[in-house]
Formats: C-alpha cells, structure tokens, sequence
C-alpha cells in the first residue's frame, strides 16, 4: 500500500499510509479509536462507504501488481477476506450456509437454465465438504449443522474466520479485534488458529487493543495515528511501552489550564457500583466522588464504558447503582429526576439524542428548560392555561446565538440545517439555558472542525468559572480532557482504571487505557 | 451462456403465446342446438325422422321428435355428435356419428339434423343461433363499489 | 433438550384456541360429519393455492403480503376475457393463467418497488396498495372494458354498454379441473387433479426453498445488511419474491373461482387477501415465519370455523346474524393477535440483543 | 424556474395534481351546467361533517403513532355515546350533548388501552392500530345485537331487539349544529353551528399544541429520545395523544351524524378511518407531522373531490367515475405518504 489518502466531506482522516505486507505475514495494527485504522481497512476490502464518498488516492500492489479495489466484489477477487468486528452472518442459517453464503456450489437443472443461475439447485453434499474443509482448517470444532443464532460467541468468530478461509484465493486476512468479545481460552484458540492459517501462506491483518496479544502473534506492528503510520517495526524491537507511547502521540503544546485542587471540596455527586447497560458501552461497578466546582474528565478508549455513565445516570439506558448528588439520592431510571436537580446533559449523540433536527433553534434551546423548569411560559385565562411565550424563547435563544457564536441565519432555522460545530453549540445552549448546577458533557468534540473544538471547550470552561457549576465531560481525546479538566479519571472495562490530576504525564494516561493498574 | 438463456426465455415465451391460441383454438365453446325439423336438402323435401337421440360424449343429451329443438355444449372446434335415429315409429334405431367443424364466429350453432344426415351442404343446415333481443333485463344493473367489500364470505 | 411443554402449547395457542372453538361449534351446529368432510375439501381444493402464494413473501421476510389481491384481481382479468372469448372447460382455466401472469408480473413488480420503498412498514403499504390498485381495477373493468377494451359479448356488459356486470357467470368452467377425475371415498368426493395440483406447488415451493434465489430470500428476510454485504442484490430479490407471490395468487384466484362457478367482479378478490391471512395465521404461522403444514392445517381449521359458527351462533343465541358477525370478528382478531405477538416480539428483541451483548462479555 | 421547482416539489407533485383537478372541476362547473352555490354549500356540509374526524388524527402524528388507522375504535366510543343517549330519551339538543358526555368515558377507556397497546408496539403501530379497528368494529357489531336496547326508533321492529343498521335522528340530534345560525343566500346555505363547532375544537387543539405538554408531544413525535433525555415520558405522553385522538374520534362521528341524519352502526366504520386519514394526508401533511391548517385545507380538497367530481364528471361525460377517482386519490395519496423516504433521525 502507497500514499493512500482519504478524506470525508474534506476532512483529511487518512494522509499517506504506506504499509507492506508479505505472504504468511501476521502484522498488527494497532492505534486509537479514529485514528484511522477502520477507514483504511474499509478501503482495503472496498466497502460501500469508501466508495460512495468519493473514493480514496493513492496505490494498491498485490503481488506486484497495481489493484483497484472499488466494492467488496474486487477485494474478493484479489483475495482480501475481511471479519467485521460485529457479526454479519445470517442467524437463521447453520454454519455451512453462512460459510458459503452467497458463494454456494450449486447443481444446474433446465429450468436455471431458462431463468438464469439464480435458480440452480444448491449443491448440500459439496458444501458441508467445503464446510468442514474450511472448519477444519481453523482448527476449531464447530457443528457445522448448527445454527448460528444458538452458537456460542465464539464460534460464530470462528465460523466467519472459516468462512473468510473458505475463500480459494484468499491471500490476505483482515481480523477487526477478533478476540474482543471471546473469553480468555476461547481467545488464545484463536490466537493459534491464527498462526496456524499465517502458516499456511496467508497474510493477517491484525486489529487489536490488547498489546500482549499483538506481543504474542505478530511479525511486525504498524501504529497509526490522526490518519498517520507513526511506527512500523519488527515485534522483537519495540516494546509495550514504545507502543503505547506511539498510539497516544506526542506531547501537544497546548494551552493547559492549571488544574486546581479540588480534593478537599464538598462533594458534590457521589457514584458508587454503577451498572449501566449500553450496548457496547457497557459501565460495571463504577464508583467516583465528584468535588464542587472541578471539573472532572473521564477518558478511555471506545466499548470500555466510559460514555455509559451519563447516559446511565440520565436515566437513557437501563441502569442500576447509587448516584446521589448533594447527600440525595437520584432515580437514575428517571431523566427527571436529575434534571430536577439541575443536572443537565450533552449527549454525545448529537443528532440522535442532543437535537430536534427538523424543528426551530428555538425550539431545541428552550424545550428542555420549558419541560423541566416550567419556563418560557406565560399564563393565558387568568391563569387556567399556560401557553409557550414565543418572545421569551426568542430572546434566550437569541442570547446564546450570540454568546456561543452559532452560524445560523435566524432563531428560527431548523436545526437540522446547521453544520456540526454550530449544531453541538446549540446542544451546549440547551443545557445552559437550563442554568444547570452540574453537567455532564459526553465527547463534545467529536466530528467537528478545530476552531469549534477550541469554541466548544473555551464555552465549557469559561461556564465553569463563571457560575461555579461542576463539569464531567467524557471524551476520547486525552489531549482535550488535558486542557481543561482537573482531574482525569480513565475507564478500563467499565471500571475506573485510575484518577490522575491532569498534569500527568500523557503516557501514565495511555498506560492506564490500554488496561496497566495504575500505580 | 446469456444468448443461451435469452434462447430459453424466448423459447419459453413462444410456447406459452403458442399455448394461449392452442388453448383458444381447442377450448372455444359452443352452445349446439339441434333441429329434428323437415329441411330442404339439394331441392327435395326431406322429412324429418320419427325420434332422434342425441348422445354427446355418452350422454345423453336430447330426445327429439319431429320438430322439436335440442340443446348441449361442446367446447373444441369440431363436435362429436352420436346419433340413434328411429325413421318411423317403431322402426329399427340405427346408431350413426357425425364430426361436424363448427364455425369460429358463432357462439350458438344451429344444426339442423336431417340436413347432416343427408349429406347436405355445410352451410344450409348450420346456421347461426340468435338469442331473442335482450333477454337480460333492461333496467340498469346497480354496481356498489364498497371500499372493503362486502363481508359475507363464499358459502 | 428437555421438552418444554408449556412453551410447546404456547408457540401454538392459535391452532389450540381453534380446535377448542370447532370442537365447542360441531356439535351444536349438528352438521353431519360427510357434510363437513365434503365442505372442508371444497375449501381445501378451492383456498389452499391461494394461501400457498403467501409464503414465499414471509420467507424473504416481507411479511403477510396484504398484496396478493393484485394477483386475485390479475387472475379475475384473465378470466373475464376467457368468459367473453367462450373458451371453456379446461383449455379455458389455462388461457386464463397464462393470460394473468403478465399482468401479474407487471402488478408485482409495481407492489414491490413501492414496498421498497417503505422498508420496516411494508404490511401497511401492502395493504393500501391493494386498495389503490381496487381503484384502478375498478377504473378498468367499470369503465374501460367496453368504450376502449373490446368486450364481445352484450350478456357479461352491464346494460348501460360498458363495464362488467357484478356476476360473470363461469357456468361452462366451473369444476372443470374438480370434475376431470374424481373419485368418491365413503360420501366424500375427492377431486383428484386439483389435489394433484396443490401438491405439485408444495413441491415447486420446496424445490424453490433449496434453490439459489431460495437461499437467497432466507437471507435477505432474516438479515439484508449481511445479505448485501455478501454482494446479494436485495431490492431485486424482494421484488421478485413479490412478483412470484402475485403470479401464484393469480393462479390461485382461477383455481379458486373456477371451483365457485362465478366471478363476483366487484367483491370477490376484496377480503381474499384477509381471509387467506386469516387462515394461516390460524395454522400456527407468523408473520416471519409460515410453513406448509401451516398452511393446510390453517385451511381445515379456519373454514372449519367459518362453517359451523353461523350454525351455532344461531343455536346458541337464536339470532343468525350473532355467528357471521363472530366469524368475521374471529378473522381480524387472530390477524390482530398475530401482528401484536410479531412487533411485541419485535420490540423485545431489541431489548434482548442490548442484554445478549451484556452477558457475553 | 428553480424556485417553483421547489415549491412544487416541496408541496408534493400528488397534492398538486389534486389541487390542479379541483380548480379544474371548479371552471368546469358553469359550463356544464352545475349551480355554483349549491356546490358550495354542498361543499361547506360535507366539510363540516368531516373535519372533525381529520382533525383526530391530527394528536397522534403529532406523537409520533403514525396515521390513526384505528379511528374506528374511536368512532365507536362514539357510536355507543349516541346510541345511550337515545336510548335514555334525549332529545333534541338535549340528546347531542348528553351523546358527547356518555361518549367521553367510553373514549378515554378505549384510547387509554388502545394507547397502552401502541405502547408495546412501537414502529409498527399503524398496521396493528388497522386491524385493531377492524376487530373492535366486528366485535361491536355482535354487540349491537346483544346489547339491551329498547327504543323503539333504534331496535328491529318485528323482533323488539337488537340494533338496526341505520338510525333516523330525526327527533334527536339531527341538523343541531348545522341549522344553528344557519346562513341562507339564495342557495348558498352556510352550516355556520357545525362549523363553528369545529372551529372550537381546533382553537383548543391548537392551544394545547402550545402548552407545555402539547410542545412535548410534538417532540416526542419529532424525536423520542430527545424528549425523553429532556425528562418527558413519552409512553404517557404517546398515551394521551391517542385519548385525544380517540376523543376527537368520538365526536367527530357524533358530529357527522348530526350532518348525515343517521346513525350507521355495524360495518359503517370500517370505511371511516381511510377517507379520515387521506383528507389530513391531502392537506400537507405526512406520517409526523401536520397542523390544524392541513385539517382545513385537506378536508375541503378532499371533499371538494368527492361532491364536485360526480355532478361534472357526469355531466361532460355522462359516466359517474367519481367513486372510482376517490378510491384512487385517497389511496393514492396514502400510498404516497407511505413510500417517502421519512427523515432520519425521525424514528428512533
């Protein structure tokens, strides 16, 4: 691979990546969530999204020989099988159908003649063979008869690591952390099974997050960051900590605000063995304290948990544990009750949580305010009635226009039309126009341009001084948490890893996220 | 491998338009009637016989005594008519078949059963069956267009 | 595995709940059991086609298509020009199916593209669909057959000089596949061609399911991101199982009326739709899921039902109106109780995925 | 030129042709003969019957159920508030009002469960809320049989029991809102009672729409989680917009029947719900959104189709295809609603 860039919608996530791959080859990848690393694969095995923004620059060679990889069909034919991170097997079907699913040996009969190939007759005896061939060659028992809806987890990995295998020309393996969802011992068979199919000639493409793993298996490792190859080294010359050291990235030379000391405050809100079930976000005995006025980041790589807790404690997913804020006890299965006590959100779902994208700037500024503080209304009928009072919602929607500087062309604009950054802005108007005593702000930044971040953070931090109001804001951006928080919690696994003051060393963070104790 | 297909679809194509005027062609139907009534054959009187059975596809379909008109169905273009035929009262019955082609255009044929059995012309004792002018009731039929039907089911 | 028993009775409540209504019902209408055994296989012969045109849209995971009206109103087409042409008998149930199938085609390829169009809520579509296209049949045979498409014979025109009358008589087709051979087992007449028939279609059905397409439609009706990712071209296997449900109830519609000796033109294909989808449902069936078995046995219990209720409702309550009213009651009420188990289910199973992905890891 | 496109395009090109077939309807009527003020006043009637029930639908696509295909639950409720009413020997204005009260209670127990059962099924309410209706009006229809009634005007005569199929109000509610300060020109009558009637009922469902609750059902509609991460529970929330569209149900049936002169009991109602849901669907409205002016602007359209259509159809052509246009349009313009793309970010 040479110079492949790709951008979307003019935003750079991949400049130059040069990689090289050699038959029977196990190479990691290894890099933080958004460095790259799924976009590059995406192009390698052509997926849909790659083509249908405007494709990527840059050369494939395959076997010496230029490839133009534009849909999945063409990274078939150059023998590039790819295993998703989550299952695309059909669950109704056993494990031999869903191996060869859309590749099925088939009988022709007179009537698939007349009607086209659709109609052949599947060849059941043929594809149990090539079933069982490909089981075998993973190495692991699989009931080839079974359905895949009653397997175990790890067997449906397996089955799609045999079905990729099954493949005939398949030169090349990419596995998208394929031991993620496995127990340990299921891990290491896979592990070994992967040795075995890079013995057999295939080069492996290994996605993971787990160092020791990569430690374990790999030839070599390739560490991408913001769209960049930072390292490529044979595995015997780097260490975990080299590594680490490489995904977190330099030292940024940014502002930093002097972190304060806020152990000796009054806690203000206390966690303790929060569950939260969120799907692929999942938070298990989760306990912090939260001081008065800090603000408190909380970091971690992506599926640890770290955005489950405000959603869990906003009461959006199912969740259980103590939360109590100021010596009281909230509901957490109740998004009223929080918001009652001036706890305000900023979901990390902008358009799907954060935002009514069909409706008016005003509207979305106001709604939550009106629902839980009965503002913005005005008695009509000698008070029988109380209507919405559209100058009062005209002029806080307006204030924060100005304030947040949000680009729109009036309050009445839809939502829907803003750009990333103004749209974040106005879910940032949304909870201040609550006058919340305590926020929690979820991956702010995320997807939008650097002078909105600064804006963004500027907004938050400025809001924290002026008023005095407490911020835990969750992001995956250590740098970012860095620059304004207090203190930096790390999520690892849906537990606190470790709290440091802000000030720390970056890689004392980074060693925490990819699941060292702390200290 | 496509031209074959192609082939096959049209091929297929073919056989079921053939199909269709097969089946137009074998499955017309025709209301037959069948007149035991004295006719002119070749310029000579011919009286018509004393009894005529008419047996459609075994059945029997009509007994007719001079004079009088018979009736059955017949669906293909040629008609199978088997005849037992008793010429004068108490005479001996005589069993005789005829296949009579029947014409496209008419939906009721008229035959006229002596002409057959005298070897008359084709057209003088076929003749075309026309219903007495509207039989069908003259007043307007109501058609109630009902968005869900109506809801009695089949009994 | 240990049999559940209560979970085996309660993945069949419906047919339980009818064998327990026919059970109540058949004594107390007082129908004689040859009556009824000749009744239910006139019902068998004449609905089970129909209801066998619903399966392959379930299997692509489309759900009950509300849409095999198009197929009955193709086949009612069909058979209005055999009627005017006099071509009768059996050469006449033939032209008719092969005169419906490009209208049918044609109306399946238009259902399905618009249900394309409306993923997650094609039942709906279909349904309205159904009643759009009644209004087009209705513009067609009402007011076009006649002024723009010949029409031969003054007896099937309504007497104003154009459009159909409300009955087409069938007389010279009627039973004509019934009757070709028959034969009669302890008082109940059994029409051999016709069994032969359905029987050959559940065999095309089972052939279909282990073709490629088959496969394919499986795949599309239980996951159609997969089966795109795996490079199936979704939208064009959708319609087609459309298409091939809307040839199938055309034929079925011919079978049906050619037992029935007469075309209601106006009505006959405007509640087809729902009892066939009454019927299997009662056999057991859901709307992902439906099976052969689920047709027959759906057919013998559901019209079971609609026999003796009418008897014993007036037995019952003295009134003969109570039985016809609770028949159809019971149609739309399993039709109800199916759809609200399908999206219960439906919406359980999102809560379910977000647990299952919670206790494996 | 791009602007009109985008008009046109925004307004949806069934609507227009609509539109377009109605004005066309309208210049033709001189021509051929139709008196002009008769069809208005034919117009302004069936308006003014209608509007009401379209305007039912009007809380629960606010909510986000979709189309309220299950109006016949709501017509019931009404029917059951009529056919009480009469039976306890109201008249006049007298037996309207006491109808309205004796329908409340069936209407908010029935919107109630029905609401609980949308509820279990989000996503796929507009189906099951179809055959929902479709079971209640079959269910009712054994009822009205069962049922002990005695009033003379509404029971078969000969047998002294059960409902018959239609109910003369004449003597009852008939014509109570509509000959209220009736206008009369010439022969352009105005239902001025009936339409003032309805004009209430919108005022207030428009005032509801901004209070409080009414700003978080439109949410809810626009986007469930929002709202929810707002601190609005949206299950009640759904709840009471389909009491109130059950409600609305209720009286708009009791209001068309003061129109009509009849009750119509037993099958009626399964032909409600469609022409109910078109009409809003005609007016400008999709599957989540819509307002009190599509419920005026798709009522007179629609019904300015069903009464123009056969006087002028019949008199240029001498076919009366009016019923068959009707089918078409109405359906067709549901079908339409149903195959857009709906927004993301809508349905979550």
């Amino acid at each position: 691979m040479k110079n492949i860039k790709k951008s979307y919608y003019g935003t750079a996530v991949l400049h130059d990546i040069n990689m090289e791959l050699s038959e029977g080859e196990i190479i990691g990848l290894v890099g933080e969530n958004g460095a790259g690393k799924s976009t590059l694969m995406n192009i390698l095995f052509g997926d849909e999204v790659i083509a249908s923004t405007g494709g990527y620059e840059g050369d494939i060679f395959i076997n010496g020989e230029k490839a133009q990889i534009n849909s999945s069909f063409d990274a078939l034919n150059y023998g590039i099988g790819m295993v998703h991170q989550e299952f695309s097997l059909i669950p109704g079907f056993t494990a031999t159908e869903n191996i060869l699913f859309n590749r099925e040996p088939t009988k022709k009969s007179l009537v698939s003649s007349a009607f086209g190939d659709r109609l052949d007759t599947l060849d059941r005896k043929k594809m149990k063979e090539i079933a069982d061939d490909a089981i075998d060659k993973v190495g692991i028992k699989i009931d080839d008869d079974m359905l895949v809806q009653s397997m175990p987890v790890g067997h449906k990995q397996f089955t799609e690591i045999a079905r990729e295998i099954s493949k005939e020309k398949l030169k090349v393996l990419i596995l998208d952390e394929p031991t993620a969802v496995l127990t340990e011992k299921e891990a290491e068979t896979m592990l070994k099974s992967i040795k075995n199919l890079a013995s057999r000639g295939i080069a492996i493409i290994f996605i993971s997050h787990r160092l020791n793993e990569i430690m374990d298996i790999c030839n070599k490792v390739t560490v991408i960051r913001d769209g960049v190859v930072v390292k490529t080294s044979d595995i015997d010359k780097i260490t975990v900590d080299e590594i680490t050291k490489y995904m977190i990235g330099r030292e940024v030379d940014t502002k930093h605000r002097e972190p304060r000391n806020v152990e000796g405050k009054d806690v203000i809100m206390s966690i303790k063995n929060l569950y939260v079930d969120m799907p692929g976000e999942n938070v298990r005995d989760f306990s912090i304290d939260v001081y008065d006025g800090e603000i408190l980041g909380i970091g971690g790589l992506a599926g640890q948990g770290k955005l489950g807790i405000p959603n869990g404690i906003m009461g959006l997913y199912d969740a259980e544990g103590d939360v109590s804020y100021k010596n009281e006890k909230i509901n957490i299965s109740e998004p009223m009750s929080s918001l009652k006590k001036d706890i305000a959100f900023v979901s990390e779902d902008r358009r799907g949580v954060g935002l009514l994208l069909d409706e008016s700037l005003e509207w979305n500024i106001s709604f939550l305010t009106m629902q839980v503080k009965d503002k913005f209304l005005k008695k009509i009928l000698g008070k029988l009635m109380s209507f919405r009072s559209n100058e009062e919602i005209k002029e806080v929607t307006d204030h924060y226009i100005e304030a947040l500087n949000i680009k729109c062309t009036s309050s009445k604009q839809k939502a829907r039309e803003l750009s990333g950054g103004n749209q974040q802005k106005v879910c940032l108007a949304k909870a201040f126009a609550m006058q919340p005593k305590f926020l929690f702000v979820s991956e702010p930044t995320r997807g939008i341009d650097v002078g909105a971040k600064a804006l963004v953070l500027d907004a938050l931090k400025g809001y924290n001084e002026k008023y005095g109001t407490t911020i835990v804001m969750v992001s995956s951006e250590i740098e970012e948490l860095r620059q304004i928080c207090d203190r930096i919690a790390i999520v690892s696994d849906g537990k606190v890893a470790g709290i440091y003051k802000a000030t720390e060393p970056v890689e004392k963070f980074g060693a925490l996220m990819i699941g060292a104790k702390a200290a | 491998m496509k031209n074959k297909s192609l082939l096959y679809k049209i091929i297929l194509v073919v056989i079921l338009v053939a199909m269709c005027f097969l089946m137009i062609y074998i499955g017309r139907g025709h209301t037959i009637y069948f007149d035991n009534k004295t006719m002119e054959v070749n310029g000579r009187e011919v009286e018509a016989p004393y009894k005529v059975k008419v047996y459609i596809k075994g059945n029997e379909v009509a007994d007719l005594s001079n004079g009088d008109r018979g009736m059955a169905i017949w669906i293909g273009p040629k008609a199978h008519i088997d005849m037992q035929v008793t010429k004068v009262k108490g005479g001996d019955k005589e069993n005789i078949s005829y296949d009579v082609p029947l014409p496209r255009a008419y939906d009721g044929v008229v035959i006229n059963l002596v002409g057959l059995m005298n070897d008359a012309p084709y057209d003088t004792y076929i003749s075309e069956f026309v219903p007495l002018a509207t039989v069908t009731s003259a007043e307007d039929e109501e058609v109630v267009l009902d968005e869900f039907g109506d809801m009695s089911f089949d009994e | 595995m240990k049999f559940d028993v209560r979970k085996f009775l309660a993945d069949r409540s419906v047919p339980i709940m009818f064998i327990i209504i026919c059970a109540v019902c058949i004594p107390l209408s007082g129908f004689s059991t040859s009556y009824l055994f000749n009744e239910i296989v006139t019902r068998i012969v004449r609905n089970t086609f129909l209801i066998l045109s619903l399966l392959i849209p379930i299997m692509a995971g489309m759900g009950l298509n509300f849409g095999m009206t198009l197929g009955a109103m193709a086949g009612e087409i069909a058979l209005i020009f055999t009627s005017d042409w006099q071509i009768w008998g059996i050469p006449g149930v033939v032209l008719a199916m092969i005169l419906s199938i490009p209208i049918s085609i044609l109306l399946g390829a238009l259902c399905g593209t618009l249900l394309n169009k409306s993923r997650g809520r094609e039942m709906i579509t279909s349904y309205i669909i159904s009643f759009f296209i009644n209004g087009i049949y209705q513009l067609v045979v009402l007011y076009m057959m006649g002024p723009i498409i010949p029409i031969l014979h003054e007896s099937i025109k309504l007497p104003r000089g154009y459009g159909i009358r409300n009955t087409v008589s069938l007389l010279n087709l009627r039973q004509s596949i019934d009757n070709l051979v028959s034969i009669n087992v302890a008082g109940v007449k059994i029409p051999v061609i016709s069994f032969v028939i359905i029987i050959l279609l559940c065999l095309f059905i089972v052939w279909f399911t282990k073709t490629k397409l088959g496969q394919d439609m499986r795949a599309v009706g239980q996951n159609m991101e997969v089966a795109r990712a795996a490079g199936i071209n979704v939208d064009r296997t959708r319609i087609l199982s459309i298409i091939m449900s809307t040839v199938l109830a055309g034929f079925g519609m011919i079978l049906y009326l050619q037992n029935m000796g007469n075309i209601a033109t106006y009505s006959s294909h405007s509640q087809i739709g729902m009892f066939c989808i009454a019927a299997l449902l009662v056999g057991g069936a859901s709307v992902d899921k439906a099976s052969i078995g689920n047709v027959f046995l759906g057919v013998i219990l559901f019209h079971l039902m609609f026999i003796v209720a009418p008897r014993a409702g007036t037995v019952i309550t003295g009134d003969s109106m109570i039985g016809e009213y609770f028949r159809v009651f019971i149609s739309y009420g399993v039709i109800t109780l199916a759809l609200v188990m399908y999206e219960t289910k439906k919406h359980k199973k999102k809560k379910m995925t977000k647990e299952g992905t919670e206790n494996e890891k | 030129m791009e602007r009109i496109k985008n008009i046109i395009r925004d307004f949806g090109v069934p609507r227009f042709i609509i539109l377009a077939f109605l004005v066309a309807l309208f210049i033709m009527a001189p021509f051929v003969g139709a008196d002009l003020p008769t069809q208005i006043t034919n117009l302004l009637n069936r308006f003014s019957w209608n509007a009401v029930l379209v305007l039912a639908m009007v809380p629960m696509i606010h909510s986000g159920c979709g189309l309220n295909f299950g109006l016949p639950f709501g017509i019931i409720a009404g029917l059951l508030g009529g056919t009480i009413s009469i039976e306890l020997g109201f008249t006049g204005v007298q037996s309207f009002i006491m109808a309205i009260l004796f329908a409340t209670p069936f209407a908010i127990i029935f919107g109630y469960l029905y609401g609980v059962l949308l509820n279990h099924i989000k996503g796929g309410e507009m189906m099951v809320a179809t055959y929902v209706g479709f079971s209640a009006v079959s269910f009712m229809c054994m009822m009205w049989l069962l049922l002990p009634y005695h009033s003379p005007t509404m029971v078969w005569g000969y047998e002294g029991k059960g409902l018959r199929t239609t109910i003369s109000l004449e003597g009852f509610y008939d014509k109570v809102l509509s000959s209220f300060l009736e206008i009369k020109i010439g022969n352009l009558a105005i239902p001025t009672g009936a339409i003032l009637f309805f004009a209430v009922l919108s005022f207030i469902m428009w005032s509801f729409l901004r209070t409080k609750t009414g700003t978080a059902m439109t949410a809810v509609g626009s986007n469930p989680v929002f709202a929810k991460a707002s601190g609005v529970n949206i299950d009640r929330i759904r709840t009471l917009s389909v009491i109130m569209s059950t409600w609305l149900a209720a009286i708009g049936i009791l209001v068309y029947e003061q129109g009509f002169g009849f009750i119509q009991l037993y099958m009626a109602p399964f032909n409600m719900a469609l022409p109910a849901v078109s009409a809003i669907l005609i007016g400008g409205a999709s599957v989540n959104k819509a307002s009190i002016a599509n419920v005026i602007i798709g009522t007179l359209l629609f019904q300015g189709i069903v009464t123009m259509t056969p006087t002028v159809m019949n008199s240029m052509i001498h076919m009366d295809m009016s019923e068959v246009i009707r089918i078409i349009v109405s359906n067709g313009m549901i079908l339409y609603a149903l195959t857009r793309k709906t927004n993301d970010g809508r349905r979550a």
